[in-house]
């Protein structure tokens, strides 16, 4: 329930979606219940190294990336 | 435990030091058990993985990495999919975030149809990704003197692929692979195009490093029963090439003594 | 212990079953000891053997037999040396005296230069030993109809040559040994002309039953390793031929996935 | 007018001279006309044709010999479609009569599928039709001891099939054909498998005399072009051998002078 | 006079149109006049010159100039022996001047060893040598997609090694030739590495469209004779490429019909 | 129309015919109505040399090849 | 100690060779101190099965080979 | 006769050589005993048009290139 908070528009993985004003990239990957040790992040083409996503708060606009390693050769 | 007339030199690539000369791709497999019987029974220590965008509908199910035992497994992160020197560095640094190691396989592909590397975007990606202290290992064809301006960069190995990725057609130009060994000092892995296991023991015969391999052994009918073919393909052609080969000749040379034959068996 | 994703069915020839599909030979080694190591290392448990005058000047020293463990590996004596039918008969006689067995590789060379068979002292040849009850393993040239000739005569199993005795060109006419695999039904055993590991594995790829060799271990640098890169090779063929390999093609098939690339990174 | 530096022997056959080392067939054409035009283009003296009944119930046309002008054209009975040495026999026998000649292409085939030579009734018949007379060219596989019985019988050129009838793979055993050379004195023409010109250009480079082809002209998309083609490949090679090539190298031989080259210019 | 049926577009490379699609080399002649006869005999209109400072010390004697009728040969300046872009670009702009044609042969090798050409070198003087107006035609390895970025930069005509310079080992990577023409849309002309007349046919039926030797032809024991063979090879190659040739088959595809045998004939 | 001539019975390239009583070899080949030149001819599996056809009836049940060139490699 | 037997001329392995007139080929095996069970023997092209060995005296002229098995391919 | 005139030491195709003080690019052609139609020149790596080379004089310390067509592939 964020209902009290204002909120923004960011674009995660191609994808529109509407944040919590403030989200940083920690409590985003909290919210998508992904497995920290397991996606990085890339903000507007920019690596967020993991060691500040809980710092690191998330802007209007901004394009961000979550990816994980998959099978590949 | 390896007996003594099949001791070996294990392959070093930058600070990484590998066991086993066969390096496995997790793609295309079945599911995560399948890849993960695989990795297994081929004996590589080394596995590629591509980073892909999160599926954030997709059930939150096991990750690759669940399947992968690192204690066992160095693993490979490539950049296969980047088709511009810019969208594989980002590739490689999402990697190593994501798994806190500086190998990385580079790919900058040339078209989609082709899959084939582009030496312009490769070259300038290899030059930025040692810059920032990655170990590269990049994927290349097999010109030899592109395979020289690579390591000139810093390249930690040259992979020139034996014939395009997944065209089983296997090392396909004997004589660039042989003088790319003869030009380059690092490590030369053959990567793409094997199709069998021959393919293998005939890269490691021309004195390749290693060989790199994925859709052989996840496409083929019986994949675990294929990776242990690789597996020991590997080692046939690596041994083959330390025990030194016999030369061709046109023909004949008698296996069998032709002194002692029994009266009348002699021949014209 | 085989592994279930590498179980295989024995080779049986006449009524020899055999667990190795590598045979090897005797010659050429440069002593006892290294024989009876090579072929222990080898995996083989069929060791073919050449029938001689018994040197009588020659300090009494130890017999080949005495190296060969036959509680491990069937004895294969061949008629090696042999230019007519009649001396070829002659010589499968004095082994299965000696042996007791009646497994006999048949070979009638047509000349010395090249020590290819002949095929009409080969043809009759065969007719005699299988009147006279042996089970007649044949050297012969790759020619698909004379296989079909022979099995027609009884023979049990076929043994095309690769390439000429000792040439270390490999399997030179693969068309040639995949239409005599289609035409008989007895084993097909690639003997001579196996130079190296790959040689063996691309036989076995193509669907032979077998390959013999022994200059190609025997010759090499290392003997010993060479032995085990080719136990290898044998086993890495056979099982990618039973894995069923992947198509060959001209081009490109990823084996990693192209959807979920970041952005930007798309190709054309 | 033949310049000198391209001179050459005629290709001898028994009592026959041909002055092109190339023999074409004449079946699967379009038409008469066609095949009239392609013999004409090829430049071959020699050409092949079967007999086969007289199709009674069909309007009486023109008959294949119509086609044929004689006073250029040598004409080469086969015995194709004959499974055993009694019908070729008979079949020798039918045309000799009808065209008043001796020269015969004896095929004696083992099978419908393959098409492949029988080596039993091969020999046998090409036995029976030399001392019928006939200078007989005997179709057969490359198997060069083979050759040497077939010499030993008579034969007056042995024709060994690089690659199966109408396969169109060329000549595949280049080992098999150069050791035939060696063995026998009488003419090795290439007999079926060509597909295109290069593998014509390969067989006489390698040394045969002649080659043989049908279904690569009438089966092309244009058999007029590609008539000349294998003219001009047939010339090709044979020049190519009698020129003598240069050697195979692993590497680089300057074609180009490296002295003299502008200040600055050097390499390493 | 061509005949209808072998009728071809000419090969057209930037402002020049070339009749013959064979391009000769005039290095290592015993003496001008053998040069002479050997481009006249070739049949090609197109010839290449390398650039070498003047011998102060040597007799003024005739230029190779005077053995090149201009109005039969184009003349094509290398620049052979420039191993950085730099000192390729001044080749290229005195031989323009010497000239007056802006059609040049660009070489930037990597080493002396094998001659092979540096990709980055090679990228940089195209670009700089198309900006000054020239019609380049690029030697280069046969890497597809190195091909696609000279052509991108301008270059007329790419030009992929077969094989190393003067190793005479042909067309190494049938399979990179068929990709590099499926992607580039300027002429492909294959350089280097031919060594005998069925490398240049093989050349022209994978679908290059002219085939570049020296070596080849002068280096062969009888020049003139293999430059004749040289010029048959060329034709024959695309014209078989253009008539279509019959697919490859495992096996057997009847020429002479299998209807109408006479009685007792039949096969299996 | 034969009516008056006794028949026999032969088998002419696999077909059974009638043919008229006396009928030889060169007859036969006039009545087949083709060109001498371009055939050869076997009664059961034995060549009748072309000089011969005149001189040679036929016999009931004898089996006759008559045969030509074709096209053929 | 033969002295006082008659002798007979053999050839053995293409080796002229003097035996004591009565020497069976068990004998002339134990004679040439070869182990019989890596030889086998024949005698004018004709093989001697070991059975028959001592049963089986040796006839002046008679070519006899002793064979073993040595390394071969 | 050069004897009145100041000379200038240049380096021709790698050689030291003195040439008269203004001589042109055309002049050391001439010098040369070279068919200026089979040669073309460079000065320091730089190309002198051949429509220059009545007007280009050499000055001292240059190093001048020049070049002809030899065989080459």
């Amino acid at each position: 329930m964020e209902s009290a908070t204002a909120s923004i528009a960011c674009i995660v993985n191609g994808e529109p979606s509407t944040l919590p004003e403030g989200t940083t990239v920690a409590r985003l990957v909290e919210r998508l219940a992904l497995r920290p040790e397991v996606v990085a992040v890339e903000i507007d083409a920019r690596l967020v190294p993991r060691a500040g996503w809980a710092s690191r708060p998330l802007a209007p606009g901004e394009r961000i990336e979550v990816v994980t390693l998959v099978g590949g050769g | 435990m390896i007996p003594e007339h099949e001791a070996d030199q294990p392959l070093v690539v930058g600070d990484t030091t590998l066991r086993s000369r066969l390096l496995v791709g997790t793609g295309k497999y079945k599911d995560l058990e399948e890849t993960r019987r695989a990795l297994e029974i081929s004996g590589s220590d080394c596995v590629t993985v591509a980073v892909r965008r999160v599926n954030l509908d997709a059930s939150k199910g096991p990750s690759l990495l669940d399947a992968i035992d690192r204690s066992k497994h160095h693993i490979l992160p490539n950049t296969a999919g980047c088709f511009d020197a810019k969208s594989a560095v980002r590739t490689a640094e999402l990697a190593r975030d994501l798994l806190g190691t500086k190998l990385v396989k580079l790919e900058v592909l040339g078209d989609e149809k082709t899959l084939l590397p582009d030496p312009v975007g490769t070259l300038e990606a290899t030059k930025e990704l040692v810059l920032q202290g990655f170990d590269v290992m990049v994927y290349c064809s097999d010109d030899p003197r592109l395979g020289v301006r690579l390591q000139e960069l810093g390249a930690k190995s040259v992979m020139p692929a034996g014939s395009p990725i997944g065209s089983g057609q296997g090392v396909l130009n004997h004589n660039a692979l042989r003088i790319l060994l003869e030009l380059v000092s690092v490590p030369v892995i053959v990567d793409a195009g094997v199709g069998t296991a021959s393919d293998v023991a005939i890269a490691m015969e021309l004195g390749a490093h290693g060989v790199l391999l994925n859709t052989a052994i996840a496409g083929a009918r019986e994949p675990l029963r294929m990776a242990a073919a690789m597996r020991d393909a590997c080692r046939a052609g690596r041994n083959a090439f330390l025990a030194g080969r016999i030369e061709r000749k046109l023909y004949a040379h008698a296996s069998s003594p032709m002194a002692g034959r029994i009266h009348g068996a002699g021949g014209s």
